[in-house]
C-alpha cells in the first residue's frame, strides 16, 4: 500500500495540527500541490485568502479529491480518522477519474493576449506587452551594481515550506532576497514571547522543520512523538525515545546546515533550534512546558524579521523563519485584511 | 559507412550553427550553439582523433553552460517571448559570411596539400601525452600562464569589489563628457544618459563589437607574454578604451 | 582490455536496457527501505518491493499539468536527455570480465562528458517550466554542479595513472593486485559526493529540494514527474556502477563470478548513496561551493599526488 | 574504437527516444487540458506578475569565470595521466608546476571572495 | 570524407560564425559568433592533422590551444561585458523605457 499523496491547505488555526498526519504511514506531506493526489483543508480559511485556496485547488493535477479537515466526526484519534477518510476518497477518485475535482476559478487567461500585438502573443516592441498573458519583469538596482530584472512575487499563504496563514511579498534578484514584507501589521508579534507552549505543538514544528531541511524521515519521526504526547495519558517512554532522535539527528549535519545562518544578536538559526530541543526535552521530562521566551532571541516582530532576511538568498530566509516557531494564530486576523 | 556519419554531423553541425542566430530564446540559442560543438567532436572522432573529439564534447559542454548563464543575465527578454529581430547591416553581414567561407573553401578545393593521413593505429592520446611533457612542453606551461592571468583578470572586470576597489574603476572611460564616470548608481535615472543609450542601442553596437573583438586578440596577444602584474594593467586600460570609444561611437551619433 | 569483443549494437542496448531497467527498480525500492526505516515505520518486504510499480502506475494516470507559456522542447527533452546520458555512462563501464558493452579508449573522459551534459539537461528541467521557484533551483544547482564537476574530473584521472589508460575496463584491471579505494583513500568519498551532486540528493539535494516547494519539479506532475525520477535512478546507477568500477575494484573478488561483485559492489554503493539522501541534511548552496573550491578541490589535488605517488 | 563509439551513440539514442517519446505520448493523449488558473505557476495560491524568464541575476557568476579558465587544465591532465608512469619524475614535476600556477589563481580568486555570493 | 570535404563543412562554420559576429546587435551575441568562428578553426586544424599533418602530435596540441583560446576570449569576454555594464547599463538596458509602449 503506497503512502497517498496530499497538499495540505491549512488555515492558521489547524496548520501544526495538519503537521500531525506526517506520522501516519499511509500519507505524504508533499511540498507542492502539483505532487499531490488530495487537497486537505484544514481549520478556517480567511476570506482574504478563498481566491488563493481555489488556485491551489485548481494547480492540483487531475484526479484530484478534496477532504475537509473540521467535517471529519473524529473519535478519539483525529488524525487517523483524517488519514483513512483521505485514503478512502484517493482510492475512489482513482477509480473513477471522471470523479475528480472540477476546477473553481474561471478557466480564463490572467490578461487577453491572443492575437494582440505585431506577432499575436500579446507582447510589443523588446519588453512590453503581456506576452502570453503576463507582462516581464523590469530592471532595479541591485548591491552588486547590476541592475537585472527583479522578480516580485507573493508567496503564500498556502505555502508548503513557510507556516500556513503566512503571507509574505517578496522582490527577489537571482535568488537573493531584495525586500520583503509580511501581509500584517509590521508591529504585530510573531512570537508572543509570555506564551507556554504545549510540547506537542513544539514537536509539530520540529516535524515541518525537519522536512523543510530536507529530512523527511526525521520528520515522521518527530511527528510520531507528537502523537504520542497529545494523548493526555502520559507516556514514559517519551523522553527517552525523543533523546534518542535527537542523537541520531546530532548525526545528519544539521548543526553545520543551520549554523551561521540568520544571526540575530548572537544567536544563530542553529542556537535557536537547540533551544527548542532543549524546551522539548525540558516538557517531556515533567518539567511544565517552558515559555517561549525562555529560546533566546525571541520575541520578534513581522518587522524585525523582514529586516533580519533581507539580503539573505531565499533558501536561507525560509531556514530563518522556520527557526522561529512563528506564532500563527497572530497572523490569522491580519491575514484577513491583506 | 563513416562517410554517412561525417555527412550527417556535418549537415547537424552547420545546421544548429545557423540556428543559433535565429532563435529567439537565448537558451536556445546556447545550447543549438552547443550541439553544434557536439557535432563537431563527433567529426573529429571520425578524423581518429579520438581524444580530442571526446574531449571537446565536455569542454565546450562547461563552457556552454557558462555562456549560458551570461546569456541570460545580459539579454533583455532572454526567452525571446516577444520574437525579436536583433540584426543590424545583415546584408554586409551576411555577405561578408559568404566571402569568408568562400575563402576558406577555395584554399580548400584549389589547393592542395601532403597527403599523409594519420595512421589508424597509432595512439594517439598517448603520443599527446609524449609531446606534451616534451616538446611542446614550453606552450603547455605557458598555456598554464595564460589561465593564471586570465582569472586573476576575469575576478578583476567582472567582480564587484576587490583588491583594487570597486570593480568598475579601471574599466570606466576617462571621462569624454562632463561626469562620464559617475558611479553606476547615479546616472541610473538619468534622462539625457538614457537618451545616449538610445543611440547606443540603435547603431552603436557595432562599434562595441569590433571593440569588443580587437580588445579580446589583444588580451590573447598580451597574455602570453605579459607577467601577471602587467597584465592586470594591460587588461583593465583595455576595459577602459573599450569604453572610451563606445562613449565615442554614441557620442558622434548624437552630435 | 582490447581483446574484449565489441558488442554489437543491438545487443549493446539490450544488455544497458536490462541493467537500468532492474537498476532503476531496485535503486528505488532502496529508496523506500531507507525511509521507512529512518522514520522507524513499518516495513513489509512485500510492499516494499511493489511500491515503484505502485506509483508508476499511479503516475501513469495522473494528468501532467503545463505552466504557462513551458519550454516545451525542452520540458521534454530534460527528462530524455538525462536518461540518455545515464545510459551512455554505463555503456563505458565494464559490467564483468570481457563483457563492458563499448570498450572505449577514453572511458573516463566520455564518462565526464556525460556529467557535464547532464547538468545541462538537469539545469533545463530547472528553466523549461518558467516558474519562479524551478528557476532558482536550476540555477543553484548549476553553481554547486560547476564546484563537484572539477572533483570529480581530477579523483577518476587519479584513478587512471596506475593504469597509464583512459579506458575504465583498463583501470578495473590495474586493481587486480589492490583496488584504488585503498591506494587512493580520498577518491573515493570525493566521488561519493558528486554523486550525490549528480543525483541532488541528500546534502545536495538543491534541484528537488523542499524549501523551495519542490523546486525544480515544484511544476511536474503525472508523466513528467515519473520520467523525471527514472532519469535521476538511473543517473545513481551509472554513477553507483562508476565507483565500483574505478574505486572498488570492479569484477575482481574471490569465489564469486566478477559479474556478481560487480553487481554486489555496485548495490553496495547504490544502497550508501540512499541512505545518505534520507539521513543528512541539506546544506546551502553558497556553502557547499565555498566548501568545493576550498576544502574539497585541494583534497582532490592531494589525492592525486597520493596516486602519482604511489604509481612512481 | 569506432565500433564502441558507435555502441555507446545508439545506446544513448535510444534511451533518449524511448524517454521522449513517453513523454510526448502523455502530452497528447491527456484526458486532461490544463486550464488558466491550473497553469499559474505554483507561489502558494498567488500569481506571479510576470514571467519567471528574465535577466535572472546570477549571484555566483565571477566563480564561473574562474572555472572556465580553470578546468582547461583538464585538457592537458588526461594524456598526461596515460603517460605519467612511463615519464616518471618528469610528468610528476611538470604538472606539479603546471597545477601550481593554477593554484595561484584559485587562491588569489578565494581572497577575492570569488565564491561567495556576489 | 577527405580534407577538401572536412574544410568545406569547415568554411561553412567560420561563414555563419562571421555572419552572426557581424549581424547580431549585443555583446554577447557577437561572442557566440566568434565561438563558432573557432568552432570551424578546430576542425580545421584537426582535419589537416588527420590527413596531411601524418597524425603529428604537434597538431593535436594546436587544437587543444584554439580550444584554449576560446575558454580564455569566454572568460575575458564576458568580465568585459559584466565590468561594462556595470559601469554604466551598457547595451540597451536603458533603452527598455522608450520600447515599452
Amino acid at each position: 500500500m503506497t503512502p497517498v499523496e496530499v497538499f495540505v491547505a491549512a488555515g492558521a488555526d489547524r496548520w501544526h495540527d495538519a503537521q500531525a498526519l506526517r506520522a501516519h504511514e499511509l500519507v505524504r506531506l508533499m511540498p507542492t500541490p502539483r505532487h499531490a493526489t488530495v487537497l486537505l483543508v484544514a481549520g478556517t480559511i480567511p476570506g482574504s485568502a478563498r481566491e488563493a485556496f481555489d488556485r491551489v485547488h485548481d494547480q492540483l493535477p487531475h484526479p484530484r479529491a478534496v477532504v475537509t479537515w473540521d467535517e471529519i466526526v473524529a473519535g478519539n484519534d483525529v488524525v487517523d480518522a483524517v488519514a483513512s477518510e483521505i485514503v478512502g476518497r484517493a482510492d475512489r477518485v482513482m477509480a473513477d477519474p471522471s470523479t475528480s475535482s472540477p476546477g473553481r476559478l474561471a478557466d480564463e487567461e490572467p490578461n487577453d493576449w491572443r492575437g494582440v500585438g505585431p506577432f499575436g502573443q500579446g507582447g510589443e516592441g523588446m519588453m512590453g506587452g503581456t506576452p502570453y498573458g503576463r507582462a516581464m519583469a523590469m530592471t532595479a538596482d541591485d548591491r552588486d551594481g547590476l541592475s537585472l530584472d527583479r522578480l516580485e512575487l507573493r508567496l503564500g499563504p498556502f505555502l508548503g515550506q513557510l507556516p500556513g496563514g503566512l503571507v509574505a511579498d517578496v522582490a527577489l534578484q537571482g535568488e537573493v532576497i531584495q525586500s520583503i514584507e509580511f501581509a500584517c501589521a509590521g508591529s504585530a508579534p510573531f512570537v508572543t514571547g509570555d506564551r507556554a507552549v504545549p510540547v506537542a505543538r513544539r514537536l509539530l514544528w520540529l516535524s515541518h522543520a525537519l522536512h523543510v531541511q530536507g529530512l523527511d524521515a526525521f520528520a515522521v519521526g518527530a511527528a510520531r512523538l507528537a502523537r504520542r504526547s497529545a494523548r493526555l495519558d502520559d507516556d514514559p517512554g517519551l523522553a527517552r525515545d525523543f533523546a534518542s532522535l535527537r542523537r541520531r539527528m546530532r548525526w545528519t549535519g544539521l548543526r553545520s546546515a543551520l549554523r551561521s545562518v540568520g544571526d540575530r544578536d548572537g544567536l544563530d538559526t542553529w542556537a535557536r533550534w537547540s533551544a527548542h530541543l532543549d524546551a522539548i526535552a525540558a516538557s517531556l521530562d515533567g518539567a511544565d512546558s517552558r515559555p517561549v521566551s525562555a529560546d533566546g532571541s525571541m520575541p520578534i516582530t513581522a518587522a524585525e524579521l523582514a529586516e533580519m532576511i533581507t539580503g539573505l538568498t531565499l533558501t536561507d530566509a525560509v531556514t530563518t523563519i522556520i527557526g522561529f516557531d512563528i506564532d500563527v494564530p497572530a497572523m490569522t486576523t491580519t491575514a484577513v485584511e491583506t | 559507412m563513416i562517410d554517412v556519419a561525417f555527412v550527417v554531423f556535418s549537415v547537424a553541425a552547420v545546421a544548429s550553427g545557423y540556428g543559433v542566430f535565429r532563435v529567439d530564446s537565448m537558451i536556445r540559442a546556447t545550447y543549438l550553439l552547443l550541439a553544434s560543438f557536439l557535432n563537431v567532436g563527433a567529426i573529429l572522432v571520425l578524423l581518429l582523433a579520438e581524444y580530442l573529439g571526446v574531449a571537446l564534447l565536455f569542454m565546450m559542454t562547461v563552457e556552454m553552460i557558462v555562456m549560458g548563464l551570461f546569456m541570460v543575465m545580459f539579454m533583455m527578454n532572454p526567452a525571446g517571448l516577444n520574437p525579436m529581430n536583433m540584426v543590424h547591416q545583415p546584408r554586409f553581414a551576411a555577405a561578408a559570411g559568404v566571402v569568408a567561407a568562400a575563402g576558406v573553401a577555395v584554399v580548400a578545393v584549389f589547393a592542395d596539400f601532403p597527403v599523409a593521413p594519420v595512421d589508424a593505429e597509432s595512439a594517439t592520446t598517448r603520443e599527446l601525452g609524449i609531446e606534451l611533457l616534451g616538446g611542446s612542453m614550453l606552450v603547455f606551461e605557458s598555456i598554464g600562464v595564460t589561465l593564471l592571468a586570465t582569472m586573476v583578470c576575469s575576478v578583476i572586470l567582472s567582480s564587484a569589489t576587490g583588491r583594487f576597489g570597486d570593480g568598475y574603476e579601471g574599466s570606466v572611460a576617462p571621462a569624454l563628457e562632463p561626469g562620464g564616470d559617475h558611479r553606476p548608481a547615479d546616472d541610473l535615472y538619468d534622462p539625457d544618459a538614457a537618451g545616449g543609450m538610445d543611440m547606443d542601442m540603435d547603431m552603436g553596437d557595432m562599434d562595441h563589437g569590433e571593440m569588443d573583438m580587437g580588445g579580446m586578440d589583444m588580451g590573447g596577444m598580451d597574455m602570453g607574454g605579459m607577467d601577471m602584474g602587467g597584465m592586470d594593467h594591460g587588461e583593465m586600460d583595455m576595459g577602459g578604451m573599450d569604453m572610451g570609444d563606445m562613449d565615442h561611437g554614441g557620442m558622434e551619433r548624437d552630435s | 582490455m582490447n581483446e574484449v569483443e565489441q558488442l554489437s549494437a543491438p545487443l549493446a542496448i539490450v544488455v544497458v536496457a536490462a541493467v537500468l531497467v532492474v537498476g532503476v527498480y531496485v535503486s528505488s525500492v532502496v529508496d523506500v527501505v531507507a525511509f521507512r526505516s529512518v522514520a522507524g515505520q513499518r516495513l513489509r518486504p512485500g510492499s516494499a518491493a511493489l511500491f515503484p510499480a505502485r506509483v508508476a502506475h499511479r503516475l501513469s494516470r495522473q494528468q501532467s499539468v503545463r505552466t504557462e507559456r513551458p519550454d516545451m522542447i525542452l520540458r521534454v527533452l530534460a527528462p530524455a536527455a538525462l536518461l540518455g546520458l545515464a545510459a551512455a555512462a554505463v555503456t563505458v563501464i565494464p559490467l564483468s570480465p570481457g563483457i563492458v558493452v563499448a570498450d572505449v579508449g577514453t572511458g573516463i573522459v566520455l564518462f565526464g562528458a556525460a556529467e557535464a551534459l547532464a547538468i545541462v539537461a538537469i539545469f533545463f528541467h530547472g528553466w523549461s517550466p518558467n516558474s519562479p521557484f524551478a528557476l532558482i533551483a536550476g540555477y543553484r544547482f548549476v553553481a554547486v554542479a560547476l564546484s563537484y564537476e572539477l572533483l570529480s574530473m581530477f579523483v577518476l584521472i587519479g584513478a587512471a595513472i596506475p593504469a597509464e589508460s583512459l579506458s575504465i575496463g583498463a583501470i578495473v584491471e590495474s586493481q587486480a593486485g589492490l583496488w584504488n579505494v585503498i591506494r587512493q583513500p580520498l577518491g573515493l568519498p570525493l566521488f561519493l559526493i558528486v554523486s550525490l551532486g549528480v543525483t541532488f540528493s541528500g546534502p545536495l539535494d538543491l534541484l528537488d529540494s523542499n524549501d523551495l516547494a519542490g523546486g525544480g519539479s515544484v511544476e511536474d506532475s503525472g508523466m513528467q514527474r515519473l520520467a523525471w525520477q527514472t532519469a535521476r535512478h538511473a543517473m545513481r546507477i551509472a554513477f553507483a556502477a562508476c565507483a565500483a568500477a574505478v574505486f572498488l575494484g570492479g569484477w575482481h573478488g574471490p569465489v564469486l563470478p566478477g559479474g556478481l561483485w560487480m553487481a554486489l559492489k555496485t548495490f553496495a554503493v547504490i544502497a550508501l548513496l540512499g541512505f545518505l539522501d534520507v539521513f543528512v541534511a541539506r546544506i546551502s548552496a553558497e556553502r557547499f561551493v565555498r566548501v568545493a573550491w576550498g576544502v574539497l578541490l585541494p583534497l582532490a589535488f592531494l589525492n592525486l599526488l597520493i596516486a602519482g605517488v604511489g604509481a612512481l | 574504437m569506432m565500433s564502441a563509439l558507435a555502441a555507446v551513440l545508439a545506446v544513448t539514442a535510444v534511451a533518449l527516444t524511448v524517454q521522449a517519446a513517453a513523454l510526448v505520448r502523455s502530452e497528447w493523449a491527456d484526458p486532461f487540458v490544463s486550464t488558466a488558473p491550473q497553469r499559474v505557476p505554483f507561489l502558494g495560491g498567488n500569481e506571479p506578475a510576470t514571467h519567471a524568464w528574465s535577466r535572472f541575476h546570477v549571484r555566483y557568476y565571477p566563480m564561473t569565470l574562474v572555472f572556465v579558465a580553470f578546468e582547461m587544465e583538464m585538457m592537458f591532465m588526461y594524456p598526461w595521466a596515460v603517460v605519467f608512469i612511463e615519464e616518471g619524475a618528469t610528468a610528476l614535476v611538470e604538472m606539479g608546476m603546471f597545477l601550481t600556477i593554477l593554484g595561484v589563481g584559485v587562491v588569489y580568486a578565494y581572497k577575492e571572495r570569488v565564491f561567495s555570493w556576489q | 570524407m577527405n580534407l577538401m570535404t572536412v574544410l568545406l563543412v569547415a568554411a561553412a562554420l567560420i561563414g555563419v560564425g562571421v555572419w552572426g559576429a557581424l549581424a547580431q546587435q549585443t555583446f554577447v551575441m557577437l561572442m557566440m559568433g566568434i565561438e563558432m568562428m573557432l568552432n570551424g578553426v578546430i576542425l580545421a586544424v584537426a582535419g589537416f592533422w588527420a590527413f596531411a599533418g601524418a597524425g603529428l602530435p604537434k597538431g593535436q596540441v594546436l587544437v587543444i590551444l584554439s580550444m584554449a583560446v576560446m575558454a580564455i576570449e569566454l572568460a575575458i569576454g564576458f568580465a568585459l561585458v559584466t565590468a561594462v555594464y556595470r559601469a554604466r547599463q551598457a547595451d540597451m538596458t536603458e533603452g527598455i523605457g522608450s520600447l515599452k509602449g
